[in-house]
């Protein structure tokens, strides 16, 4: 587990790296343009990957048996036992699709998890706008009946606290509610016992990478969350999240980015299928 | 496929000497005739592909 | 969801209601909704008519603090002529005062007689005159589900609710003649008015129900809650047990009307407190919210989840918390979970997606007909400077739908509402040197203070319009009625009992004990008085031959009851059959008590119940009311053209904006110009 | 109770990872299921509707049937002496095991006795003078040159040129010569369903009620009957053969390339076919790798690959799509790599051949491409030596094979009504292999002793009727094994144009022997001549072009002198045997409206001979007689009565001389339809069961 969480968070420093480079022409472009981009990119990759992970020769052959069946129906349509059958094997068949799906997908989740981790970053939530106000959780680690360190946010001209700390012991949880003061990429810094624990804070009103969370080691939090440096298992913080307003995708009209750019993705892919060959 | 208009006696005229001339239907009746009279009108189908078109078939050289 | 609303109803809700009618019947006369432009715009320019109806707004303290120079905006329109009384309903209760106002005409046209009618063909058995609930048919269950079948091909109609207002409101003639009108918040207008022709638009006002189908139910949770929630009118109270600083709750939410048997939607939610940052974060759904003590959250939306054979339908509600107080008694109060604006579960405005348009431009805001919870003060969770804390949130809220529908606003008529010098005045006003029933003389000048301010607000509201609008609009300022202190409360049922008009001498209500053969007369609602009419009441005794004597004999009597201390009660009791003309007057009462001010007819008397006294102290925290003789409370009206008309009255003002529109008043209305 | 924040509120995007990920998967089977369970619906659905609608409409289907399902398994050329044989020896149990429960008859056959005219006989039950095929060749009133019997394909009838391309508007017009009605087709209007497989003489396919794939004389991509393409490194004296093509090709290193010929440019009007290249890269001595499209292909030696797209672009994104096999000969030291005639796509026919269209593209779905070739066994590349005997027996084989799976899918789908499946094996392989049993054959090899291709043919049928019967057993199908002629040897060609001009009826320009398709004939001097397998037409005046024969009784005279001189025209003198048993005049031998399209005199050969492969394309040569050295050894092409087919049943068939054209009356009897006046075959007598 810790290995994977490593390589995870090794992984996201590289992802972070390379989507750095993204941020000038990312910040250039509006929103719903660099998404569509972005996601007529991933979809044409994700065929691709498709193509050469599955075992296009048995897809190839379930499709045409499903083609088939669907054909003898047509064809002998007045034969109601030949109908009946023709059914049964197209839903057997759909079923083999879906078995012979498994394997890309597999293949694919581990890539793509991160992938959808760094686009998170951009998509999932906008920076807070300047006076307004967002909630700040941190969770400690969990030190059975201990009772809660203290801690602080020191003051900064990056935002003001306007409610907190309030400190919840049963979830080992400690709020703030902040109000954001001025635009910019900005650090709060928190006293805990004695240790300094940084978050980052995205102050703007345009297109900028929002990390929500600093996550801990678990591996789920990792893929979620790729942009900061995770806080170790012996850390008595294990995370910090600031609940940013969602950003609101203009082309789905629904607030949810992943939406677009699973539309989007699979549209590329079905339009650009016949031209790479590939049987899905 | 366009359908013609005959008149209703010439088509009772018709289907009864159908069979007897031995035709399988009036339209096959009708269809021969047509194709008789057209291949005297028509200028002959001008195809240097005739040959191409026999190639392979095993029984010719 | 209006299950619980039935044409009939319980004992117990109904007495509820009535509380919360009666509050609507003050607040009611208030609201005039402004016209917008409405629907499809007109190529044709239309005269301006803004019309802000202030509920409640007395002419004896108005008039007042305009002669000692405080409400200078008024006392400018007064000196151009552009100021009268105004004469109001009979009786002054708000749903038979904004009807008189919509019809432009008295109760025989619009059927309104009372917040309360009763049905003769049961003897007595009370219902809401204003709406009522049709329940719906042809529904289909499976397992403990059913589901109403409202669709293609059956078409059966679901549970709804009717406007049972009569005739009609005076839109439709600008709606027809292709005037944009728009009307925000107008009182006894739910479910709000359908549009012809498009050119109307309107939020309703007073008597649009909350999430629950209540006029308003708050939900209370506090360290010394009862165990198993408790209902009491208008709320609900629980218990809060923390452990480990964390106290798990629930949130009440609307019934759940795909069950056979409904019972409410409950979301569960979690409180947790920090005592050294008296502070607390709740956490429902998807909502994390911080509160140090005194905080108010911003409108959450809520999603309940109805249970359905098939997938999930859900139902959005909106309301906020209040955190009154983390130690020692950890206090939260919820506002009444209202419809949601952005997404209503039951239409509030027409057209529908109006309200849509209002929440994505303004975010949330309170959309039930009574937003003042005047019933969290009478129950004491609320202070009283909380009440006027939460009225305030109501005030601004409404301020900002103001500037929003002046914005939006072209020409046309609009008429716009405020409630809040009705259900302020209501627990606030004091206008007397005599004690307050209770509280101390002190406190009660000091609230009284408080409603002068909110006058003063409504001065320079009306400034700031005659600033912009002054010259191109016509601007008519009214209210309903008036307002007066309520001090002593007088019970009809006792009255008659102890006269010998009801019987037997021990009865204690008209609902159970009472012995029809030996009575002659009974009272229901807050001015109504019934005779137990041969041929009509279902066990009627007076003769239809004896009902003229018995009517001037029962005036006669009540005109001359007196107080203890010899003071006059009842100003004038008038007979229906000589004040209510038109063809829907079935449902009125035979007399109609018109109380002097100080005076008003007992909490109890409504519902029929009586006391052991005719006579009572009034001590509840609603300190005053308007449901006395017509001429006792008669409202305001400001207008920046002078008016012509010595009398003006609330069926006046319909004719006038029609004929501002160059309209030819309808035969139905029998008021009259006032210019 | 609420979740984690950082969980609940935070990223709701977690689940959609696995989502987008299953995007695809559940998009391409959520379609499928969608569309299955549609289509099933709308089947079920409507069933009791289109039943109610049939049942009103063929009130009279299978009312008086006294069959539920009829099948026919055509078996081309089986010759009923081989098989009585071979049956005698014990070597085809299931057909010994009909012959003596049901029914075993010499089936007679039409004149002349060839596949064309036999199977449209058969199809219609009429005499060919009703159906208007008499031969697989008839020559073009106007030219003189020979031209396929039974379809006529004719460009759109408009271009539209545009510089030098050239835009063809509408489409081709592809016409069955083929007159008179499929018994099939009177069987769908009695409400009746059928299936039927590759009849000869079925192009382009008709509709009824039923399904079919349409057989013989179904054209290649081309357009021909079938051109092989042999890429070698040798070379080849010369590049055109006949049937195919040569290409002599360049090896670089271990790789070569080289171009498929495709059709011709659609939208080009200089003739250039378009073409598809490919590149060998020769591995070892057995093996290669070949790239052509996007296809790329593993080359086995000696084996054939399956069948391969190839699509050729003809711009404007119009795709010809064809198919065809590819069998590496040799690597070293010459590079040999043949090519089958390039099929049309059953799954995207550019031409249709099958009823309804898309039943190509069930079929292809089903199991695989097939061929659609009409002559699909490349006996051409056999006789050129591009094919070695095992490479076309192999080919045979495969074919069969994909026959065979259509033909019991067919029985699978069709529980009643009419099952039809023509194998063209038992053709070919008699064609082609008849010089084994006859040792007299001019290409006969004592080599070849001990090879029995023709016996394990018969045994492989024998084999293929047992499993046929295993599928009717118990379900009152009645089983018809049948073919449409026997076989004979085929020593000698005589070529009658050479007879004809050394007796005076025929004359030359120049006296030029190369021109084919008698090109170089002076028609002013000439009174007959002959074309195709076995006709002789007179060149009468009005209706060739160029004809010098009064139509009256100087045909009539010319007729009769004729054929009593040809009649019994014997072979050298040392062959006692005569090479012509009898000629026909065919004003005599049809009747029919289309009689008067027949050639005028049909020539019945002895067994031993046909017409020679010149005068078959209208060729003159200096002598009567040749020697037929070629592979194709075997044929039927001579007089009928020595090549009658086979009749076998599972049930008995009370007819002493059953005939071909009698077998659709007798399934219509069975069936319970009436069978309609102008069919000249009569019902036979079958036994139930």
């Amino acid at each position: 587990m810790g290995m994977l969480a490593r390589l995870i968070s090794w992984l996201n420093a590289v992802g972070n790296g390379l989507f750095g480079l993204l941020n000038k022409p990312m910040t250039v472009l509006p929103a719903w343009l660099s998404l569509t981009l972005v996601s007529a990119v991933l979809g044409v990759l994700m065929l691709i990957l498709f193509k050469y992970t599955s075992n296009q020769a048995a897809i190839g052959r379930v499709r045409d048996a499903i083609k088939a069946n669907l054909l003898a129906m047509k064809l002998f349509k007045d034969n109601i036992p030949v109908v009946l059958k023709s059914q049964a094997k197209i839903l057997l068949n759909a079923f083999l699709l879906l078995v012979f799906s498994l394997q890309p997908m597999l293949v694919m989740i581990i890539p793509f998890s991160l992938l959808l981790g760094q686009l998170g970053l951009w998509y999932q939530s906008r920076p807070l706008e300047v006076d307004e106000q967002a909630v700040v959780t941190m969770q400690l680690a969990d030190s059975g009946t201990n009772p809660l360190p203290s801690v602080s946010l020191l003051p900064s001209g990056a935002a003001r606290v306007v409610v907190g700390p309030i400190r919840v012991p049963s979830k080992r949880q400690i709020y703030w509610q902040i109000q954001a003061r001025e635009n910019g990429e900005h650090t709060l810094i928190f006293q805990v016992a004695g240790e300094q624990v940084r978050k980052e804070l995205a102050v703007g009103d345009g297109l900028m990478p929002v990390s929500m969370t600093r996550p801990g080691l678990s591996i789920m939090d990792l893929v979620l969350h790729p942009a900061e440096k995770p806080f170790d298992e012996s850390s008595s913080v294990q995370s910090i999240r600031i609940g940013y307003p969602d950003r609101r995708a203009k082309f789905t009209g629904t607030d949810i980015w992943i939406v677009t750019l699973f539309v989007i993705s699979m549209l590329i892919a079905f339009l650009v299928k016949p031209f790479l060959n590939v049987k899905i | 496929m366009p359908k013609i208009k005959i008149d209703s006696n010439l088509y009772d005229r018709l289907k009864s000497v159908t069979e007897v001339a031995g035709y399988s239907s009036v339209e096959e009746f009708v269809t021969h005739m047509i194709e008789k009279e057209l291949e005297q009108i028509e200028a002959p189908d001008d195809d240097k592909a005739v040959e191409e078109r026999l190639r392979g078939l095993g029984y010719i050289e | 969801m209006n299950k619980d609303k039935k044409n009939q109803i319980p004992r117990r809700s109904f007495i509820q209601g009535a509380g919360l009618t009666l509050a609507g019947v003050s607040a009611g006369l208030c609201s005039v909704p402004e016209s917008v432009f409405a629907g499809s715009k007109p190529s044709a320019r239309h005269p301006k008519v803004i019309v802000i109806g202030f509920d409640g707004m007395d002419p004896f303290l108005t008039e007042k603090m305009m002669d000692t120079g405080q409400l200078p905006t008024f006392a400018s329109l007064r000196k151009s002529n552009g100021y009268r009384r105004l004469g109001t309903s009979n009786p002054p209760q708000s749903p038979v005062a904004w009807a008189n106002f919509i019809n432009g005409a008295g109760p025989g046209t619009h059927g309104i007689f009372d917040f309360i009618h009763r049905d003769p063909a049961r003897q007595c058995a009370p219902f809401f005159s204003a709406a009522e609930t049709v329940e719906g048919e042809g529904s289909i269950g499976f397992g403990e589900h059913q589901i109403q079948l409202n669709f293609w091909p059956f078409n059966h109609s679901p549970t709804q609710t009717l406007l049972r207002r009569e005739g009609t409101p005076f839109w439709n003639y600008l709606d027809a003649a292709g005037i944009p009108s728009a009307f925000y918040d107008l009182p006894s207008n739910y479910p709000p008015s359908k549009s012809q022709h498009g050119h109307h638009r309107c939020l309703s006002g007073m008597g649009t129900p909350d999430l629950l189908g209540t006029y308003g139910t708050y939900q209370h949770y506090a360290e010394d809650g009862p165990v198993r929630t408790k209902e009491e009118p208008g709320g609900m109270r629980s218990m809060l047990f923390f452990e480990n600083e964390t106290a798990p709750a629930k949130l009440i939410g609307p019934m759940d009307s795909f069950l056979k048997e409904p019972v409410p939607i409950t979301i569960d939610f979690q409180v947790h407190r920090d005592l050294d940052a008296k502070a607390a974060v709740i956490e429902l759904q998807e909502h994390t919210v911080l509160l140090k003590e005194g905080d108010w959250s911003p409108w959450l939306q809520i999603d309940f989840p109805l249970s359905m054979p098939g997938p999930d339908k859900h139902l959005s509600g909106i309301c906020r918390f209040y955190l009154q107080e983390v130690a020692p008694n950890f206090r939260l109060y919820v506002t009444p979970i209202n419809v949601d604006p952005s997404n209503p579960a039951t239409p509030i405005t027409e057209p529908e997606d109006f309200s849509k348009e209002l929440a994505s431009r303004l975010g949330l805001f309170y959309t039930t007909g009574f937003q003042e919870d005047h019933k969290a003060l009478s129950n004491k969770v609320f202070n009283e400077a909380e009440f006027a804390a939460q009225a305030q949130i109501v005030l601004d809220e409404r301020m900002n739908l103001l500037n929003d529908a002046l914005e939006n606003y072209d020409d046309g008529l609009l008429f716009f509402y405020f409630s809040s010098t009705d259900l302020q005045s209501h627990m606030f006003w004091w206008d007397s040197d005599q004690d307050h029933p209770a509280r101390p003389k002190e406190q009660a000048q000091q609230y009284f203070e408080h409603i002068k301010d909110i006058y003063r607000t409504a001065d320079g509201i009306v400034s700031n319009m005659i600033k912009d609008y002054g010259d191109t609009a016509r601007i008519l300022v009214m209210s309903d009625h008036g307002f007066a202190n309520f001090r002593r409360q007088f019970n009809l049922n006792t009255w008659l009992r102890d006269n010998g008009y009801l019987g037997p001498a021990d009865a204690t209500s008209i609902m159970t004990d009472v012995d029809w053969s030996q009575t002659r007369a009974y009272g229901l609602g807050i001015n109504g008085l019934y005779l137990n009419l041969q041929g009509r009441e279902k066990y009627g005794i007076v003769a239809p031959e004896e009902k003229d004597a018995l009517m001037d004999e029962l005036v006669e009597k009540l005109e001359a009851v007196r107080d203890g201390d010899g003071s006059v009660v009842i100003k004038k009791v008038r007979r229906s059959d000589k004040t209510y003309k038109g063809p829907h007057t079935a449902m009125a009462p035979d007399l109609i008590i018109g109380y002097k001010r100080g005076y008003r007819g007992a909490w109890t008397t409504c519902l029929g119940d009586m006391d052991k006294t005719v006579f009572s102290d009034n001590d509840s925290a609603w300190g005053a009311d308007h449901c006395g003789d017509s001429t006792e409370v008669p409202g305001i009206l400001f207008s920046n053209k002078p008016i012509a008309k010595e009398d003006p009255a609330l069926i006046d003002l319909a004719p006038t904006i029609l004929a501002q529109f160059g309209l030819d008043k309808p035969e139905t209305m029998t008021g009259k110009n006032i210019f | 109770m609420v979740a984690d924040p950082a969980v609940a509120g935070g990223f709701q995007s977690g689940p959609c990872v696995y989502r987008t990920g299953a995007g695809f998967a559940v998009m391409g089977s959520f379609l499928a299921i969608f569309s299955a369970v549609l289509a099933g619906l709308l089947a079920v659905f409507t069933w009791p509707i289109r039943y109610l609608i049939r049942s009103i409409r063929y009130r009279r289907a299978f009312a008086k049937a006294r069959i539920k399902r009829c099948v026919i398994l055509g078996l081309d050329g089986m010759d009923p002496k081989l098989a009585e044989k071979f049956m005698d020896e014990g070597k085809l149990p299931t057909l010994d095991k009909l012959r003596k429960q049901g029914t075993f008859r010499p089936l007679a056959t039409t004149i002349p006795s060839m596949s064309p005219v036999a199977w449209s006989s058969f199809q219609t039950g009429v005499n060919p003078g009703k159906h208007n095929i008499y031969d697989f060749l008839t020559r073009d009133k106007q030219t003189y040159a020979p031209k396929l019997s039974s379809t006529d394909i004719r460009g759109p009838r408009r271009m539209l040129k545009i510089g030098s391309l050239n835009l063809p508007i509408g489409k081709p017009d592809i016409r069955l010569l083929r007159k008179g009605k499929p018994f099939w087709v009177t069987l769908g209007e009695n409400g009746i369903f059928s299936s039927i497989l590759r009849v000869p003489i079925t192009f382009p396919p008709e509709k009824f009620y039923g399904v079919s794939l349409s057989g013989m004389c179904v054209p290649d991509l081309r357009g021909s009957q079938g051109m092989f393409s042999l890429f070698t490194t040798q070379s080849p004296d010369q590049m055109e053969v006949t049937g195919g093509q040569y290409h002599h090709v360049q090896r670089n290193g271990n790789t070569i390339t080289a171009e498929l010929i495709g059709p011709d440019d659609p939208f080009h009007a200089d003739g250039k076919p378009l073409t598809i290249k490919f590149s060998v890269i020769v591995q070892d001595d057995a093996t290669a790798t070949m790239k052509i499209g996007s296809e790329k292909i593993t080359l086995k030696k000696d084996e054939y690959t399956d069948w391969i797209k190839v699509d050729f672009k003809a711009g404007f994104g119009v795709k010809v799509k064809g198919i065809c096999k590819f069998l590496l000969q040799s690597t070293a030291p010459d590079f040999q790599l043949y090519v089958t005639p390039i099929n049309i796509d059953p799954e995207k026919p550019v031409m249709p051949v099958t009823h309804p269209l898309v039943f190509a593209t069930y079929l292809a779905k089903k199991q695989g491409s097939f061929a659609t070739l009409g002559l699909a066994e490349d006996s051409w590349a056999l006789n050129e030596k591009a094919l070695p005997d095992e490479g076309f027996i192999q080919q045979c084989l495969e074919l069969d094979e994909e026959r065979e799976k259509m033909f019991f899918d067919s029985l699978d789908k069709v529980s009643k009504g009419l099952c039809v499946c023509v194998f063209d094996g038992t053709d070919r392989l008699q064609h082609t292999f008849w010089r084994d049993i006859d040792a007299d054959h001019p290409a006969h090899d004592d080599a070849f002793d001990g090879r029995h291709v023709i016996e394990d043919l018969y045994k492989r049928m024998d084999d293929l009727v047992a499993r046929t019967l295993k599928k009717c057993n118990g379900d009152n199908s009645m089983l018809m094994v049948i073919s449409d002629h026997g076989f004979n040897t085929f020593r000698y060609g005589v070529d009658l144009n050479r007879w004809l001009e050394e007796n005076g009826y025929l004359a030359l320009k120049d006296n030029d022997r190369e021109g084919k398709y008698l090109t170089t004939v002076d028609w002013s001097k000439t009174r007959a001549f002959a074309i195709g397998l076995s006709g002789i037409f007179l060149n009468i005046k009005g209706r060739e072009s160029q004809g010098i024969v009064d139509p009256g009784d100087e045909a009539d005279r010319l007729r009769t002198e004729i054929a009593e001189k040809l009649s019994g025209l014997a072979h050298d003198t040392q062959q006692n045997t005569p090479a012509i048993k009898s000629v026909y005049n065919a004003l005599k031998l049809y009747n029919g409206p289309y009689k008067q399209n027949a050639p005028d005199l049909l020539a019945g050969y002895y067994p031993g001979y046909r017409a020679s492969w010149e005068t078959a394309v209208g060729q003159v040569t200096e002598s009567v007689f040749h020697k037929n050295t070629k592979a194709w050894s075997g044929d039927h092409c001579i007089d009928a009565s020595f090549v009658p087919g086979v009749l076998f049943s599972n049930r008995k068939i009370e007819a002493e001389n059953p005939r071909l054209m009698d077998l659709g009356p007798t399934v219509l009897d069975l069936f319970g339809v009436n069978v309609p006046g102008y069919m000249d075959g009569k019902p036979l007598e079958v036994m139930s069961s």
